[in-house]
């Protein structure tokens, strides 16, 4: 099976395409826009999560594809690149869109749908997925940017007070971060003279350690900032809670999982050795975004502002799979990663549940804060259900996705001989558990403090299923990611390695490139990822 | 030398604008930024040798000469940062003027008829220009999302306000 | 056939069938409900014989074979044994579950979590695989936890629940490591070749592993110091309460402890955990049982002496110890459930189960009375029952102990065993005596709403008749069910005999004395109850639990709101420090050409000095500035200096974009900023310090940064490639043009995506009307919050009221 | 009086303005200038208007087309990005080239793209300077509100 490989630009393409048009009629002052808008989206994150589908399909059957945009030869173009690890970050932030529309089609309020809050959520459809695709550094500055500003507008749309403050945070926190980046991309220009990825994974090899170390470290505030790990999540819990529930869902499911999905293909393309040599600086930023995490959750009184902190507590694991990433253990290397990676594909599915459930109740019951709800189960039985379920995914119980994704970075850590992460995870497992505990008792049971909003409008006529159905959709997905583990399993083997095989990306990239092209003779070319693994215990 | 100047004037930029950027203020904010801007832009120009002159205008007939690139990439400027920076100015541009108008929003939501205290018990999640102690109240009350969400929702659900905002 | 597999299938299925059937509708749901547990059962009954011969059936199932996750499955005779359990038990309850519930329409949830559990805890027992066994064994934390909190508008229901499921969860999560660290050491999870494992006693990992399986084990089964979860249990609706807390689940700890036993009693640490731990428990519960009212905290307390008998019996290698646990787990099987279920029904007729409200129940439930005596007969350990046949072993476990010269173990076991012996006779005697056989009660009697059919009873009296008479037809199946358990616990094949008449020998004058001394005990209840009362209730392992509870609330409160309830400057300068870190570390490995600061470039001219000078005077003029225009100048002379920086260094189009957007920029901001709040001028800032500090820090950052792209330079720049293409690949000669537009156009398609959006953001936040309207809204809203009608809740209130857990 | 000189410039300098846009935007490929510098000279004219006659005057005359400009140009330069699929891929250049009166004239898929680039740049600009000045004059008019209620609480 062969594809043309401009195929792989079209994650890009349908929603910018899609989004434009929305875009215009937006300023047009069209009769009837939002229905064309509305209709715009839904066609365009369906026809997203077919091509995204169909992607991953291929890239798991094959090799990973790479575009030259405009076809320009590798180094000086422009590349896109395709494999299982960006093909999965796709299909997800995909599947997420397209569950989350139903929600916001019910849920929104006239005044945001009135002013783009569909065409919106395609550009950050469109912001993650140029983020997930590209192959090149500043290529990806620019999808930062392109994300962030459609987060920033759906931030604040509606413009409430508290969105506003949360939105003021939010934003200077993460310019600062994407000036991180942008210097990262200066610095890698300056001193390796290229910004194609390949192309730097391939000189970063004769790069000083001086260099190696300003732009690994740069990188990681840069991705850190966007991913939200301790010390520079604050934009994250200032916000999250402020604007419209399916936008918070739509954000845990995209924003931050970006920030981890750049790490995971940055650093151990351009400099696996230093997963290895800063392990201990990974291990802490670990340990201490998973338990200041959870015990900021412990102190909130609101279902989101706790639900946010926790995206922030699971980050932990995530950055603690990528620590182990390049470490010998008997699971082959590059084990850590592919469970960090399932990891964040079970949380991007359990917690976009939980909030889309805990948004529903926000909704209808007119208020967030824990102590003034209660006995919802008696009141909507279908709703605790998922709830209940999806909590405890999160927290990590058997049979769901969140068992598999615990006691395989759990074995993996210890294998890799990381007792003292380890531990951690399994004592913040047990807060995380409490805290989940604490959020279902106050909401769902003791006795009912007060009534569902009864006057508020239901904007579509089948309101109860289009808030509930994508949230059984999701607890369904976590259960059956749980259940039938292996096949997830072997998926994120594929994309981890493919992520740690350096030798195959620039293959990809550049099959034309000759040493003359790149000046300098890549000394890893050729080197599978087992004959990697004993270099880097070398080292 | 002028490599030297270069760097000596990004640090300053990027000193004076995270002086202004940690004060107490939302102007102030906006100006650090903007320095942040021009230093980040300033530094990018640095990547490449400083070439003075020599704009990367390339005639017709210079473009494919037999001599080879390098000796182009010798007489003219570097392109690439400055594309690269044309694209940093401009998304600054697009950051800058929206942050501008979601300090511009807040203030006229919070503003002139309410006395800065009073401005707590409204604006009730914590306001990113508080005083600067590190043991401010957490949330001082819960998130206002009862209170403003729902009047929100019956300012714009009225059917006439609806139709001002189609209007508009 | 897949039997062990299908049998949990069943199970499994018949829990949503049986709530979708709505059972409350009809009293006949009892038999249909008994029957999946019952048949399975039987199934269980029929393969006896075959266990017993040593064979045993196992059936594996792949999962997640990477992470070594299967679901393996082998009955041999331990489990068996307390698969028997189980599912007998489980059917008389699932019988009684639906007497219990007449007519309450959530009967079919209560079902639907009891069939969960089940098959939970038939899967634990059944499980091969560390692994399978401790998904089960979540199973039942999770269905046990609805179960407590099935009452859930009741806030002692709740709090029990949330309890039981944090303290399981504690030490599961910490069996979960210790299992873990034991599969990775062995090589894989499955329980027989982790047990067939040479050397893995001795292996460097083990104590810290069994430490850990113990913490599980010891948890879930209640042992001191994490018993106190259980009593707060009995909140759960009676046939939960008589299956889940006393007869199956937390004799899951003991079981994991039976199973491991081959490969890791022989240790020291084994033996001296599990004794002592087990030994104080059991006094603990023990005593203290006598000295609650509530019959079922009373039997709680009881069952928790039970569990740490159980427990101390464990520690040992010999063969009484096996025998006495086997037979007590039975015993304790088949009298406390109809106990419990006996305690149900009372409630269920009178209305309350609290001692000091009941009297004289034998003359309107003959049938109950019946129960509790044979049943109390058993506990108490009177000939010729099954209870006393355990506590006749036990004791014998001690006493030999004792003849061969081992004083300390053997008489501490012994001392134990009598002391918790005699205690737990006055309890139950009192608990009989109290609400079946005395004439007057203590205070508000309560009355009998109706009388329990026989059905109702049925299940109970059937379970205390097998646990007393049985006790007479051992020999017929004592190799039959009780060897085969043994030979697992022991790990080598062994038959047993076991006599209920041993003759008049010391250890059967102890038990008829601890039995009288029970009596005793019996007849002094109120001064014994008494003497409780005056035991500070801090002592308690729960005050202590919920202390260490309040106190992670109260950190994380405290940590949460230096960390997070702080303004926006230092969260930023964190980040901007965050980059000087990492400048300065890198600094730290000079490389050759660090060291040359100054290259050889030529000496600027005067007028770049001059423009140099003019951006650092401007950049310094836009922090001193004490208006806001002169700021907004100030900055805009450093964007002019910028832009005169750009045409001198062969950059005309960026000079025309820096000086087009530097204008508009500035009318932004003179638009907007004289109708905004001016900042607020603090005259006296003390942390001015810290900002300078962040200030100098960062300039030596951008400073380094550059400096360090100026000296390092590793590969040639890909940038000739565009100078020498663009007129004839991207038919231009404005280089930096065909950059833009062809050579990374896409890059250029995101940035004016940025810019679109930032039009539509723009567009969003700046429609006046609305704003105004908005902030009417917002006044009215604080004068109405004024009034009272949205009071805003202070902080410290949602600390007592939610932060409290 | 000022105001009157305003418009005198607003009149004469708009249209020239406007044509120098244009000029830089045609050179752009070849020489400074393009979509960027051309689109923000345009939103320059613009605001020499808003300057010269009030917002809202400034949108009744240029808003209808000019802010819809932003959405029509990306959808523009996504067009052209697109076009290239039918040379090979995203982004592929596509050029016409012809002669006319002895000049060579070009048309290429990336002048299109700066086309588009111009006009969300035009857009984007004209929309912030539009609102913001809407904003101003609303809020002069909220304030004459304030105090006409004011005075009338005086009384």
């Amino acid at each position: 099976m062969s594809l043309h490989p401009t195929v792989i630009t079209l994650p890009v393409a349908i929603p910018l395409l899609l989004g434009a048009v929305g875009m215009f009629l937006q300023f047009m002052q069209f009769p009837r826009r939002l229905q064309i808008q509305q209709t715009l989206v839904g066609v365009g994150v369906l026809v997203n999560l077919a091509v995204t589908v169909f992607l991953l399909v291929f890239v798991l059957n094959g090799e990973p594809v790479a575009y030259q945009m405009g076809l320009w030869t590798p180094p000086f173009g422009i590349t896109v690149y395709l494999d299982a690890l960006s093909a999965i970050m796709l299909v997800m932030v995909a599947l997420l869109s397209v569950l989350i529309f139903p929600f916001a089609l019910a849920t929104i309020d006239s005044e945001r749908a009135q002013l783009g809050f569909f065409p919106m959520m395609l550009f950050l459809l469109m912001g993650a997925n140029g983020a997930f695709l590209t192959g090149d550094l500043f290529n990806l500055y620019v999808f930062y940017e392109v994300m962030l500003m459609a987060s920033f507008v759906l931030l604040t749309v509606g413009g409430t007070p508290s969105q506003l403050n949360g939105g003021i945070r939010y934003v200077v926190l993460n310019l600062v971060g994407s000036m991180m980046l942008l210097l990262a991309a200066g610095v890698t220009y300056g001193t390796l003279g290229t910004l194609n990825m390949a192309h730097i994974a391939v000189r970063m090899n004769d790069a000083p350690y001086l260099v190696q170390a300003m732009i690994a470290g740069l990188l990681l505030i840069a991705f850190g900032a966007k991913a939200a790990v301790f010390p520079v999540f604050f934009w994250l819990p200032s916000s999250y809670h402020t604007p419209h529930p399916a936008v918070t869902a739509l954000f845990s499911g995209v924003l931050t999982k970006v920030g981890m999905y750049s790490m995971y293909r940055v650093f151990p393309l351009f400099f696996p050795w230093l997963l290895n040599q800063w392990q201990p600086l990974l291990m802490t930023i670990a340990g201490l975004t998973m338990v200041v995490g959870v015990l900021g959750a412990f102190a909130q009184p609101t279902i989101r502002r706790l639900l946010s902190f926790h995206i922030i507590s699971q980050i932990g694991y995530m950055v603690m799979g990528l620590a182990v990433a390049m470490t010998p253990n008997p699971y082959g290397i590059g084990f850590g990663l592919a469970l960090a990676i399932l990891f964040l594909v079970h949380n991007q599915i359990v917690k976009t549940a939980l909030l889309l459930g805990g948004g529903a109740v926000e909704l209808e019951m007119g208020t967030g804060k824990l102590n003034e709800l209660g006995g919802l189960v008696r009141l909507k039985p279908l709703q605790a259900t998922v709830f209940f379920i999806a909590a405890f995914s999160l927290a990590g119980f058997p049979p769901t996705s969140g068992f598999i994704g615990k006691l395989g970075l759990l074995e993996v850590t210890f294998s890799a001989g990381q007792w003292a992460i380890a531990g951690v995870s399994v004592f913040v497992s047990l807060l995380t558990t409490m805290s989940m505990i604490r959020l279902w008792q106050y909401i769902f049971w003791g006795k009912p403090h007060r009534q569902p909003l009864t006057q508020r409008r239901q904007t579509a006529p089948n309101y109860a299923w289009m808030t509930v159905a994508p949230v059984i959709a999701l607890v369904a997905l976590s259960l059956t990611l749980g259940l039938v583990a292996q096949p997830a399993l072997d998926m994120v083997q594929t994309a981890a390695n493919q992520a740690i095989d350096r030798a195959a990306y620039v293959k990809a990239v550049g099959p034309t490139l000759t040493e003359q092209d790149l000046r300098i003779a890549p000394p890893e070319w050729g080197l599978t990822a087992a004959s990697q693994a004993t270099e880097l215990a070398g080292r | 030398m002028t490599a030297f100047m270069l760097a000596l004037l990004v640090g300053v930029l990027f000193a004076c604008g995270a002086y202004l950027v940690l004060q107490r203020g939302q102007i102030k904010l906006i100006l650090g930024l903007g320095l942040f801007t021009h230093a980040v832009n300033l530094a990018l120009f640095g990547t490449s040798a400083l070439t003075r002159g020599a704009p990367p205008i390339v005639p017709e007939e210079m473009g494919g000469a037999p001599q080879g690139a390098d000796v182009l990439f010798a007489s003219y400027a570097d392109p690439l940062p400055q594309a690269l920076i044309l694209t940093a100015i401009v998304i600054s541009f697009g950051v800058t003027a929206f942050i501008v108008a979601l300090v511009y929003r807040r203030d006229a939501l919070t503003g002139s008829d309410l006395a800065p205290g009073e401005l707590a018990t409204v604006v009730n999640t914590s306001d990113p220009f508080a005083e600067f102690t590190l043991r401010m109240k957490l949330p001082d009350a819960a998130d206002d999302y009862d209170i403003l969400q729902y009047e929100l929702d019956e300012v714009y659900d009225h059917p006439e306000a609806e139709r001002e905002v189609a209007r508009e | 056939m897949p039997a062990l597999a299908l049998s949990l299938v069943i199970l499994f299925v018949s829990a949503p069938i049986f709530w979708l059937l709505k059972p409350h509708r009809s009293l006949w749901f009892a038999w249909l409900s008994a029957l999946p547990p019952a048949a399975i059962t039987v199934w269980q009954v029929l393969q006896l014989p075959t266990v017993a011969q040593g064979n045993f059936i196992a059936e594996r199932y792949a999962w997640a074979p990477t992470l070594g996750l299967e679901l393996a499955l082998r009955l041999d005779g331990l489990a068996l044994f307390f698969g028997l359990i189980i599912t007998g038990v489980g059917a008389c309850i699932a019988f009684y579950t639906a007497y219990y519930f007449e007519g309450e329409p959530r009967q079919g949830f209560f079902y639907l979590v009891l069939y969960g559990f089940m098959a939970s805890m038939l899967g634990l027992v059944w499980a091969d695989d560390l692994l399978t066994l401790f998904i089960f064994w979540e199973g039942t934390s999770i269905t046990s936890y609805l179960l407590i909190a099935f009452k859930s508008d009741y806030k002692g229901a709740t709090e029990g629940a949330r309890r039981a499921l944090i303290v399981t969860t504690a030490g599961g999560l910490a069996m979960l490591a210790g299992m873990v660290l034991l599969g990775l050491h062995v090589g894989s999870f499955n329980i027989s070749e982790i047990l067939a494992a040479p050397d893995i006693a001795a292996a460097s990992i083990t104590p810290v592993a069994l430490v850990l399986i113990f913490l599980g084990a010891f948890t879930k089964s209640a042992q001191f110091p994490f018993q106190f979860w259980l009593p707060g249990a009995m909140a759960a609706p009676t046939p939960a309460s008589a299956y889940l807390h006393s007869a199956t689940m937390v004799k899951a700890g003991v079981f994991l402890l039976a199973r491991l036993h081959p490969a890791f009693s022989e240790l020291p640490l084994w033996f001296w955990t599990l004794f002592l731990v087990g030994g104080f428990t059991m006094v603990l519960g023990g005593v203290s049982a006598i000295r609650y009212t509530d019959m079922k905290a009373l039997l709680a307390y009881a069952t928790v002496a039970v569990l740490g008998t159980l427990v101390m019996l464990l520690a040992f290698r010999e063969k009484y110890a096996y025998e006495a646990f086997v037979v007590t787990v039975l015993a304790h099987a088949l009298y406390k459930a109809p106990l419990f279920l006996s305690a149900g029904i009372v409630d269920h007729a009178m209305g309350t189960r609290d001692l000091r409200r009941l009297a004289n129940l034998a003359r309107a439930m003959p049938l109950v009375a019946a129960t509790v005596v044979l049943a109390a007969l058993s506990m108490s350990g009177v000939i010729p029952t099954m209870g006393f046949l355990a506590k006749e072993l036990m004791l014998e476990q001690g006493f030999q102990r004792l003849e061969h010269g081992d004083g300390l173990v053997g008489g501490l076991m012994y001392a134990a065993s009598v002391l918790a012996a005699l205690f737990m006779v006055g309890a139950i005697v009192t608990l009989a005596w109290e609400a079946f056989f005395r004439r007057q009660a203590d205070e508000h009697p309560a009355h009998l709403h109706h009388a329990p059919s026989p059905g109702f009873v049925a299940p109970a009296l059937l379970l205390t008749l097998l646990g007393t008479v049985g006790a007479f037809f051992a020999g017929a199946y004592e190799n039959l069910l009780f060897a085969p358990a043994i030979a697992a616990i022991a790990g080598e094949p062994t038959t047993l005999q076991l006599k209920l008449w041993h003759g008049l020998t010391p250890v059967f004058l102890t038990s008829l004395a601890a039995i009288a001394v029970g009596v005793g005990v019996f007849a002094l209840r109120n001064r014994v109850r008494r003497a409780f009362a005056a035991v500070p209730e801090k002592f308690s392992s729960l005050a202590v639990y919920d202390a260490t509870i309040d106190a992670i609330y109260h950190f994380a409160y405290r940590l949460t709101t230096v960390i997070q309830g702080s303004p926006m400057a230092p969260q930023v300068s964190v980040t901007l420090l965050a980059g000087v870190a990492v400048v300065v570390y890198a600094l730290f490995f000079p490389t050759a050409r660090t060291s040359v600061l100054l290259d050889s470039l030529e000496i600027p001219s005067i007028a770049e000095w001059l423009i140099f000078a003019l951006a650092i005077l401007g950049a310094l003029a836009t922090v001193r500035a004490r208006s806001r225009l002169s700021a907004i100048i100030s900055l805009g002379v450093v964007g002019i200096t910028v832009t005169i920086f750009f045409i001198v260094f062969g950059a005309p189009d960026l000079a025309l974009t820096q000086l087009l957007i530097e204008v508009l920029t500035v009318i932004l901001l003179v638009l907007v900023f004289f109708r905004v709040r001016p900042d607020p001028f603090i005259e006296d800032d003390r942390r001015r310090a810290f900002r300078l500090f962040v200030a100098i820090a960062m300039g030596f950052f951008g400073f380094t940064v550059v400096m360090v792209n100026h000296v390092t330079q590793i590969g040639e720049s890909i940038s000739p490639y565009f100078l020498e293409k663009s007129y004839s690949l991207g038919k231009g000669t404005n280089v930096v043009n065909v950059i833009l537009v062809d050579f990374r156009g896409y890059d250029t398609l995101g940035e004016i995506t940025v810019l679109g959006l930032a039009a539509l953001g723009g567009y969003a936040l700046l429609r006046s009307p609305q704003i105004h309207k908005l902030r009417r809204r917002i006044v009215a809203a604080r004068s109405a919050g004024e009034d009272g009608a949205h009071p805003v809740s202070p902080m410290k209130h949602e600390a007592t009221e939610v932060g409290h857990d | 009086m000022i105001e009157i000189y305003l418009r005198l410039v607003d009149k004469i300098l708009t249209p020239v303005i406007f044509l120098i846009a244009i000029f830089l935007f045609l050179r752009g490929h070849d020489m400074p200038g393009g979509g960027f510098i051309a689109g923000l000279v345009a939103a320059s004219a613009i605001e020499l208007t808003i300057l010269a006659r009030g917002a809202q005057a400034t949108r009744d005359r240029y808003g209808p087309w000019a802010v819809p400009l932003a959405g029509a140009g990306l959808t523009i330069a996504v067009g052209a990005a697109l076009l290239g699929m039918y040379n090979g891929g995203f982004f592929r250049s596509i050029w016409l080239e012809f002669s006319m009166a002895g000049e060579k004239l070009k048309f290429g898929t990336p002048q299109l793209f700066d086309l588009g680039v111009m006009f969300v740049v035009v857009g984007m600009a004209i929309t912030y300077l539009l609102r913001l000045g809407e904003a101003a004059e609303a809020a002069v008019t909220e304030q004459t509100r304030l105090e006409r209620q004011r005075e009338d609480r005086h009384r």
